[in-house]
């Protein structure tokens, strides 16, 4: 009954022919997904270059080959649809949710499988804990789940709460888990299925099961994860020359059981290989593009500044840009630290007219034509007017430039006396504060702040740019709260998954009350007790989650969002510009514009195995 | 009497090795935060979201919380086992992954080293001699311009020029079909088309100062009375200047040739960087901006080793060149 | 006699200093002929133009020095070497300092001593490496083959086992013991003339005899001849066919050897001949002086000195036995006494000098000094700053002027240097002192601004003098003090310091090679061979009644400042019994 | 002494040159045209303009007026590169000590006088153009003039004095006073110096302005960087030593010290000139391969190194070449310090006195 594969790549028939592949039929199983081509049905062969940056890039792999786990985001980022799992049912009150699998269905070394494979991850992984405690993404209210199976290709997840968002987690790169381990090989490198462990340990210089399993199988976010050439995957393209230390370049093959075929029956992917070489430095990488050595990226190049030399060169490089836009929100947002360790500043940031005259008090039109290069319109945060959840207070309001208005305000809140240099004073002492910035991540945010440090100086507010190195930065803000103020990318658009970390602080990104997000992980064990706005906030989020209907859901964020806009605790400058990507002109199938976002980890399902290059 | 010297040296650094890598261990980790820090912070840099929970399962894995003695014991009783320990970034053994690209290292030092001397010593001889001379000006006024260009800027306009006006490519060491293959002889003649880019851009400013050194040495020399007895028993000049004044005017160097070695290694991080090269630098700076103290840690001390010994080699050749020197 | 055909023919040689006062011209329209196996000595006062007319000669006057105007023929046809090449005269002076004909002439026609040898040789090649070198540059041997010729030239100059010695680095040799490495090297391949600048200055009787015997045999067997740079008019009586008296740059007065001693005509000629004759006797004022008053009490005393050196070079493993330069030496020295210490090259003199000081730290026995503040101490014990006073009264004048000033110091500061540490004087007063002290030394006060580079063997002589003098020390050690002053001047300087004597009642400690010096200056002499201390006693006494068999040899080899008298006196050697 | 150096005359010309250096480092304020920190969003990587001096007036004539064509700024909304076309007929006329924008000399009181300024205090030109935010280089060059000749050779002097001595003591005394050096240095040395930058600037205070930090960096750094010259100062020491006239200024009674420094060291002040004048550069540029690790100086200070880090990159090459003019101001300084140096040295050569 099913439309099983018909064709597969050269390189595979001849295998097959030699016997030593099973025929393509038997690989990719009864159900294997039926994949529409963007625009047509492509044709085998070729491979994909991409950059990737010295080290902790892992990430960068995983958006090529896509975190194939249950279910995935559809290409417009609006709905969860079925990705591993043929296909899922959600009880209505959103605490159990059915997977059904895909019959046939092998591990990239042949071997089948079936529910006890997600059974293995969830209940000796997961919910053991393992390797890691049982993260809040597989609990509801706070209690942990129960999985159970079936028959061989149904599991079905219960919850004790509501728990809407789950799909959308399960969506997310980080929601893999159920499908992450091959169980046939996996297990062996638990002491519960192995007891001569101990050997393999020491075989392999290893200080602990856990550093062997992770060394061989992965996980989540390590390199080791593409360390293991042996280890048996779900993904399109499967570890050759591994990510390892040492290594100039990775490569990874076809997958000859990969399970999605498209509408003409051809078994994906079309490309035979993703190689990737390793650059230590952005600047090689644009170089290494100029040179044509670069078939698709977005990553580490797509900062508007690179765009014009990229430009230049697009014939020589033989390559175009496509458009990679933000889901929403602006490219940097401004966190007076609420929260902050001195109680001067912490009153005075605290004061929501100060707040305001300074996001008069920048001119963003300026900032926009000189550091963004004219790219985007004046904007706080939050999705745009085209997205269902934009919030229009919360984006627009205190855009308009307007110093006499700020100055008017500032003197009100208690800031009217100016020392010699014309700069305010606050409680006797000149008032001075530090923005804190990586100037690596976003160059231009170092730019857009030294505008702002000018516009702001006008106005009397003596504002310095404090250029951090990233881990300092990380160090200073998110965990010691060291900072006055810091800036972030602001993009989001609260979609279920996508934390809405500047409307309430849940995250470790909410730079502007990091104790209250401590007090919030921590259940109000640690960190600081928040306002009453920020606890109902919290609460109404938490709802939120909980909710599986979308109306609903919209319904509770609009709230929180209401609730932040009134209390304006975060201010932005400007929507972030699209970014751009490259591509080589002779790939087909590939969308001329996608979302950029984690939690749609672009270009990931833009479904790379079937993109395809012409002859 | 040399052999008790060397002897006794050698003993004498088993303690001083420890003493360094205690404090290298105490440097690794001076920067505020600790792996998983950084880590969170690269990804959330890449724009990547981290789980906070498997950050704290992670520091728990490394005992990162401990005190730091608990954590150099750790190493050091580890390293004396010969087991180099884990880094965390690649959850792999150190000891895989350092001795290659302490190897190839060592053989860009090394080539940079030769290119160096090689250049740089007729040439600083040259103008020594022929002091204000044309050429003098001409080789000290390169020199300079060489030595006030930041080496990696260097290396970014060569590749540059190199990409987009030859369309050949100046990063890496060797073509793409070598860099995973096993050694060969083949790949080794690959390595060599490939090394002398860093070691030109490495050599630049090296060879700059060590020509103007040279010149102010030996321009102390060529007066001695006993160049003078040289010339009166017909040496031709060149022969006469190489044998005595220069080989005076080499003990500046012969002090420091010690650790030309370990400086070239850790001085070529940066640029090894930019032309992302497959040499211990990038590997290093990784591992100390990621914090990863074992890898870090076993590059300082294999670095360390390599500086006790070149302190002792240019000691002992100090005497030889200089029978004057003796120690006490 | 003068059929001998010429070999070298100087030309009115002109050689020019540059300055900041314009240019000095040191070699003034010199002119002479230096004939086929023939010896020319070329005598004159201190800072005449002697070294600079000789370097001259091979185009190696150090910058700014250059030649200006004259002629240096080389008739090479006519020396030992060049005898096949059939008839051929070079113009060296036309020659480019760096051409390589000019490199074939040096060392291979024309081989030169300099006049100080310890800073001439390089300090760190060994010696039979830079004897060797001399050799191979000039004839294709093998380094074996070199190494042993070398060797057997050091014997033939009298080094002591040379095969061993040849290894060594010429600051383990001694001052003679260097000259000698310098003579070796000249005549390595012998050349056909050989220009000696002072070569005998650092030698004592005997060896210098062995020498110059050594270089007459070697003219009559190949015609070598020799231009012979020396102050000693005993050597000059020995070995001149000819003999140029130079003055101020300028050659005053030229001739055969005989008359030039009998009738001189130039009275700078009369003059040096004079003090030739007075320096023969023990001094008149000093022996008034101490009928007068005779010497104190015990200033300084030496028991059992003793001081090895280690020579482990180039010996991996093994110790190698110590040589012991000083062994056990005793002496002791009066107030107001001056005790002279002559002995063969190589002897310790130096070595037992700079223990006395603490130069050196010593293997053993004491040095008891007893200062003005009449404590005595022993100096062996004392560390660095303790001997400081001592130091200021007990002062030193070093075997080699060169090496013992400091290159990139003036005059005036090197001489100041003393009085100015121990904050004696300073600014102007210091000045004039300077000033002072070098007329005294006869040298004139525009030397203070210059460099010592740029002055004569025996200028940097007397500065090193002058610097001894400065502190007013109660005790000076004089290594080879005068060995590079002309007779005149050396005179006068002994005066000087007889004078300084009877003004600070100064004892003096004389390590001289010139016999006629000690007589002249030294109420008692010490006779040192190898390490020890052989005969001691009062001057004349000594002299007259030698006892020790080496003392006797060495007496006997002293030359006669009379060509009269050449050869006629019978030497006798002295070989320590094994 | 001097009269041998004024005979130098490249030495003499690059004691001026040096002098001149410190001139504009200490009135930046007065010789540069604009506020180096004020950007312009018509001005994003506006190229340098030419200086006229002559000007046709209307009626045919000519007047002196130093002036620069204006230049019209557009960007290509899909390559977002900027083009910049000069319209002869707009010109931007430049006067002496004309009025600019007031700023605090030294931090203390306002002035407006500049040495040159555009004669309409709203116009701008760049004569060696702006930068990626529309800021005049030649000001910024100007200012980065301050930190450049000032830290780093305090560092450089710093190291110096340090390496000296210690390398003094080292080499005359030996024993176990060298050992114990030569341990230090060797310690020194077998650090790779990326940690200790990381480590040290770590163990500073990160509120700190960062000219502070990276003077103290500085400074810490040349505590350290002593150990190269030291090494050098103690091999040659170790032979000096023997030499006879240390021996006789030993016994004229000089005290240890002032045998090492008066009578030793003047025998190495070449090979110290020398790599003083080499230490330099490395100093001005170490800074760019600090903030290569984000640490050192990083934007908005001003420093050469900063101006050449912010120039490290491809798109500079490709389009704005002039970015790197800071490198060419390096250049300069090195050039001129190093024949000073060369002066320096002749006048300390005895053998150089004579002649010439
Ligand atoms: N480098 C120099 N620069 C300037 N003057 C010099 C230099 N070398 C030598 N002189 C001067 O040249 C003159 C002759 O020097 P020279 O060495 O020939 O004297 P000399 O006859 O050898 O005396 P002595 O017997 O003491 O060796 C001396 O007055 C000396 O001051
Ligand atoms: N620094 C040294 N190292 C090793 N051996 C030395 C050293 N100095 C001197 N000697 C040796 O000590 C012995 C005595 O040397 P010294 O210089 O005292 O002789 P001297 O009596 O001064 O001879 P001269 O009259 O030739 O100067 C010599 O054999 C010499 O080789
Ligand atoms: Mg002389
Ligand atoms: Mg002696």
């Amino acid at each position: 009954a099913s439309q099983g594969a018909k064709s597969e790549a050269p390189a595979l028939a001849a295998l097959v022919k030699d016997g030593k592949l099973p025929p393509v039929a038997n690989r990719v199983g009864d159900e294997p997904e039926v994949v529409t081509p963007l625009k047509s049905v492509g044709r085998y062969g070729g491979v994909l270059r991409y950059g990737l940056r010295g080290s902790s890039d892992f990430n960068n792999i995983l958006r090529m080959t896509g975190p194939q786990g249950l279910v995935r985001w559809d290409l417009g980022y609006t709905k969860v649809i079925p990705n591993v799992a043929k296909s899922f049912e959600v009880s209505p009150d959103a605490k159990v949710f059915t997977f059904t699998l895909r019959k046939g269905m092998k591990w990239s070394d042949g071997k089948p499988f079936t529910a006890d494979d997600v059974l293995f991850n969830m209940n000796d992984i997961v919910i053991a804990g393992a390797l890691t405690p049982l993260g809040p993404r597989y609990m509801a209210g706070g209690k942990p789940f129960t999985v159970e199976k079936i028959n061989d290709t149904t599991v079905r997840f219960s919850f004790a709460e509501p728990y809407g968002d789950f799909l959308a987690e399960l969506a997310s790169p980080l929601g893999q888990n159920p499908v992450l381990y091959a169980k046939h090989y996996c297990s062996q490198f638990l002491p519960k299925y192995n007891d001569k462990i101990d050997d393999l340990i020491k075989e392999n210089k290893q200080a602990d099961w856990k550093g062997l399993f992770q060394s061989k199988c992965g996980d989540l976010e390590i390199s080791a994860r593409w360390g293991n050439p042996a280890r048996p995957t779900l993904d399109p393209w499967v570890v050759k020359d591994p990510y390892v230390g040492g290594a100039t370049r990775v490569v990874l093959d076809r997958n000859p059981y990969f399970w999605q075929v498209d509408t003409a029956g051809n078994q994906l992917p079309y490309i035979d290989q993703l190689v990737s070489p390793i650059a230590q430095d952005v600047e090689s990488l644009i170089l290494d593009a100029i040179g044509g050595k670069i078939d698709f990226q977005l990553r580490h190049l797509d900062s508007p500044a690179n765009r014009p030399v990229l430009a230049q060169n697009r014939d020589k490089g033989g390559y175009e840009f496509w458009t990679a836009n933000a889901p929403g929100g602006s490219n940097m947002v401004i966190n007076l630290n609420l929260t902050h360790k001195n109680p001067d500043l912490r009153e005075l940031f605290n004061k929501k007219d100060f707040r305001v005259a300074l996001s008069i008090g920048m001119d963003r039109k300026e900032i926009i034509e000189t550091a963004l290069l004219g790219q985007g319109k004046p904007w706080h945060q939050g999705p745009w007017e085209d997205h269902p959840n934009f919030h229009r207070k919360i984006s627009t309001q205190h855009l308009d430039f307007d110093a006499a208005k700020a100055n008017q305000l500032l003197d009100s809140v208690g800031l009217n006396q100016k020392g010699p240099d014309g700069m305010r004073m606050w409680k006797g002492k000149p008032l001075k504060f530090k923005i804190d910035v990586i100037p690596t991540l976003q160059p231009e945010q170092v730019d857009m702040l030294q505008v702002i440090k000018r516009q702001w100086a006008k106005i009397g507010v003596d504002m310095d740019v404090n250029a951090v190195e990233r881990t300092f930065f990380y160090q200073r803000t998110s965990e010691s709260n060291d900072h006055d103020a810091a800036v972030w990318g602001g993009q989001g658009s609260w979609v279920p998954g996508d934390i809405p970390q500047q409307i309430v602080p849940v995250h470790h990104d909410s730079r502007w009350g990091i104790p209250w997000v401590n007090w919030y992980k921590t259940g109000g064990k640690s960190g600081e007790e928040p306002p009453a706005s920020v606890k109902e906030r919290m609460k109404l989020y938490d709802e939120a989650r909980g909710t599986a209907d979308p109306a609903k859901r919209k319904a509770l964020i609009d709230k929180v969002a209401d609730i932040a806009a009134e209390q304006f605790e975060v201010m932005g400058v400007a929507t972030s510009a699209p970014t751009f990507g490259i591509r080589k002109k002779t790939i087909r199938n590939a969308p001329d514009a996608m979302v950029s976002s984690w939690y749609w980890p672009t270009p990931a399902p833009s479904l790379l195995q079937q993109y395809y290059y012409a002859n | 009497m040399l052999l008790v010297y060397v002897l006794k040296r050698l003993f004498w650094s088993i303690p001083f090795l420890f003493a360094v890598s205690l404090v290298a261990f105490a440097l690794i980790q001076a920067p505020p935060g600790d792996f998983v820090t950084s880590l969170a912070a690269t990804l959330a840099a890449s724009g990547d979201v981290v789980d906070q929970a498997r950050l704290d399962a992670l520091r728990e894995r490394y005992g990162l919380n401990e005190s730091f003695l608990v954590q150099y014991w750790r190493w050091i009783s580890g390293v004396l086992r010969g087991d180099f320990g884990q880094s965390f970034e690649w959850s792999q053994p150190v000891s895989d992954l350092i001795w290659e690209r302490m190897g190839l290292s060592v053989a860009m030092a090394a080539a940079t080293l030769l290119f160096t001397w090689a250049v740089a010593f007729p040439i600083g001889i040259y103008s020594a001699v022929r002091k204000y001379s044309i050429g003098d000006y001409v080789i000290s006024a390169i020199g300079f311009i060489g030595l006030s260009i930041p080496n990696f800027l260097l290396g970014l306009v060569l590749m540059y020029v190199s990409v987009v006006w030859f369309s050949h490519d100046a990063s890496g060491l060797f073509s793409e079909q070598y860099q995973q293959a096993p050694w060969s002889w083949d790949k080794f003649v690959d390595l060599c088309k490939h090394i002398w880019v860093p070691v030109i851009i490495l050599g630049t400013s090296a060879t700059a100062s060590l020509i103007r050194i040279m010149r102010a040495n030996l321009l102390d020399e060529l007066h001695k009375p006993y160049v003078t007895t040289a010339r009166a028993k017909g040496l031709s000049e060149w022969k006469l200047l190489v044998k005595y004044p220069v080989r005076l005017a080499l003990n500046p160097f012969v002090s420091t040739i010690g650790w030309a070695f370990p400086q070239l290694v850790s001085g070529s991080v940066i640029i090894s960087y930019v032309l992302s090269l497959p040499t211990a630098g990038p590997l290093l700076l990784q591992a100390l901006l990621a914090q990863d103290m074992y890898l870090a840690g076993a590059f300082i001390l294999l670095l360390c080793c390599l500086s006790v010994v070149g302190m002792l080699v240019s000691d002992i050749l100090l005497a030889l060149i200089d029978p004057r020197i003796r120690y006490r | 006699m003068s059929a001998a055909p010429p070999v070298i023919e100087v030309k009115n040689l002109v050689t020019e200093f540059a300055t900041r006062h314009g240019p000095f011209r040191a070699v003034d329209d010199v002119s002479f002929t230096l004939r086929r196996g023939k010896t020319l000595c070329l005598v004159g006062e201190s800072g005449s133009g002697k070294s600079v007319t000789a370097r001259s000669i091979l185009q190696i006057v150090d910058p700014p020095g250059d030649i200006k105007s004259g002629k240096v023929l080389l008739h090479r046809h006519n020396t030992a070497r060049g005898r096949q090449s059939g008839e051929s005269v070079i113009d060296l002076a036309a020659l480019n300092k760096r051409s390589s004909a000019i490199r074939a002439v040096r060392g291979r026609d024309i081989a030169m001593i300099f006049q100080e040898p310890m800073s001439s040789l390089s300090p760190v090649h060994t010696i039979g490496d830079q004897i060797g070198e001399a050799i191979r540059l000039h004839e294709n041997v093998s380094k074996k083959e070199a190494l042993n010729r070398a060797i057997e030239l050091l014997r033939k100059v009298e080094i002591p086992n040379a095969d061993k010695t040849i290894h060594r680095y010429p600051f383990e040799y001694s001052g003679g013991m260097r000259q000698r490495a310098m003579i070796a090297m000249a005549l390595a391949c012998n050349p056909g003339v050989l220009i000696a600048d002072e070569p005998t200055t650092a030698l004592d009787v005997t060896t210098q005899a062995e020498i110059l015997t050594l270089i007459r045999k070697l003219q009559d067997d190949n015609g070598m001849s020799v231009l012979f740079i020396t102050h000693d008019m005993g050597v000059v009586a020995e070995v001149a066919d000819e003999v140029a008296v130079m003055r101020y740059g300028k050659l005053v007065e030229q001739g055969d050897t005989l008359p030039i001693f009998e009738e001189p005509q130039h009275e700078y000629t009369k003059m040096l001949l004079g003090s030739v004759k007075q320096l023969d006797r023990p001094s008149t004022r000093r022996l008034a002086r101490r009928a007068s008053n005779p010497p104190g009490d015990v200033l300084l005393s030496v028991d059992a000195l003793r001081k090895e050196f280690h020579i482990d070079r180039g010996s991996f493993f093994r110790k190698t036995a110590p040589l012991v330069a000083v062994n056990d030496v005793s002496l002791q020295l009066r107030s107001g006494e001056n005790l002279g210490i002559v002995g063969e090259s190589g002897s310790g003199k130096s070595t037992l000098g700079r223990a006395i000081l603490r130069v050196y730290d010593t293997n053993g026995g004491s040095v008891n000094y007893t200062g003005k503040d009449g404590v005595t101490r022993d100096l062996v014990t004392l560390d660095e700053n303790q001997l400081k006073s001592a130091r200021r009264e007990l002062r030193m004048v070093f075997q080699d002027p060169m090496s013992s000033l400091n290159p990139r110091m003036t005059v005036a500061q090197l001489i100041g240097e003393p009085m100015l540490v121990n904050g004696m004087l300073q600014g102007r007063a210091l000045n004039d002192r300077v000033a002072e002290l070098l007329q005294m030394v006869g040298l004139p006060a525009s030397a203070m601004e210059r460099y010592p580079h740029a002055f004569s063997g025996g200028q940097r002589q007397r500065i090193g003098i002058a610097r001894a003098i400065a502190l007013d020390p109660r005790i000076i050690i004089a290594d080879e003090a005068t060995s590079a002053l002309d007779v005149s001047i050396r005179t006068q300087v002994l005066d000087l310091l007889l004078d300084l004597q009877e003004r600070l009642d100064l004892s003096f400690i004389f390590i001289s090679h010139d016999i006629a010096v000690i007589r002249y200056f030294c109420d008692r002499i010490a006779v040192m061979y190898r390490g020890r201390i052989v005969e001691e006693g009062p001057t004349e006494e000594v002299c007259n009644t030698p006892k020790h068999a080496y003392t006797q040899a060495l007496l006997s080899a002293v030359p006669h400042p009379d060509p009269r008298m050449r050869g006629t006196r019978v030497r006798t050697r002295y070989r320590e019994p094994a | 002494m001097w009269i041998a150096f004024r005979r130098h005359r490249l030495a003499v010309f690059g004691l001026i040159v040096v002098g001149l250096l410190y001139f504009i480092a200490a009135f930046a304020e007065l010789l540069a045209p604009f506020d180096p920190d004020a950007s312009s969003a018509r001005a994003v990587n506006h190229p340098p303009q030419i200086v006229r001096f002559i000007k046709t007036t209307p009626d045919g004539g000519w007047t002196f007026q130093p002036h620069v064509y204006a230049m019209a700024q557009k960007r290509d909304p899909i390559t977002l590169a900027t083009t910049f076309t000069s319209d002869p007929s707009k010109t931007v006329d430049i006067e002496f000590f004309g009025k600019g924008a007031p700023v605090r000399m030294w931090g203390t009181f306002e002035v407006e006088r500049r040495l040159i300024a555009p004669k309409k205090s709203d116009e701008r030109f760049y004569l060696i153009g702006a930068d990626r935010l529309g800021r005049d280089m030649l000001s910024r060059i100007i200012y980065g003039t301050r930190i450049s000749m000032s830290i780093g050779l305090v560092g450089v002097l710093m190291s110096l004095v340090l390496g000296v001595f210690l390398g003094g003591i080292s080499g005359y005394f030996g024993g176990w006073i060298d050992a114990s050096v030569q341990r230090i240095v060797e310690f020194k040395l077998a650090m790779p110096t990326i940690p200790i930058w990381l480590g040290l600037s770590a163990a500073l205070p990160q509120d700190w302005p960062p000219t502070w930090r990276y003077f103290a960096i500085t400074v810490i750094l040349s505590l350290i960087g002593w150990t190269e010259l030291a090494r050098v100062v103690r091999g040659r020491f170790l032979a000096l030593r023997t030499e006879d006239f240390v021996t006789a200024a030993r016994l004229d009674g000089c005290s240890q010290m002032r045998v090492i420094f008066r009578h030793m060291l003047p025998s190495m002040v070449s090979h110290i000139i020398a790599s003083v004048s080499l230490a330099i550069p490395m100093m001005i540029i170490a800074e760019t391969s600090l903030s290569f690790l984000g640490l050192g100086l990083l934007p908005p200070t001003i420093s050469w190194g900063v101006l050449l880090k912010e120039a490290q990159n491809v798109r500079t090459i490709a389009e704005a070449p002039w970015l790197f003019s800071p490198g060419v101001a390096v250049c300069i300084a090195v050039l001129a310090l190093n024949f000073l140096g060369d002066g320096l040295r002749d006048a300390a050569d005895p053998y150089a006195q004579e002649g010439r």
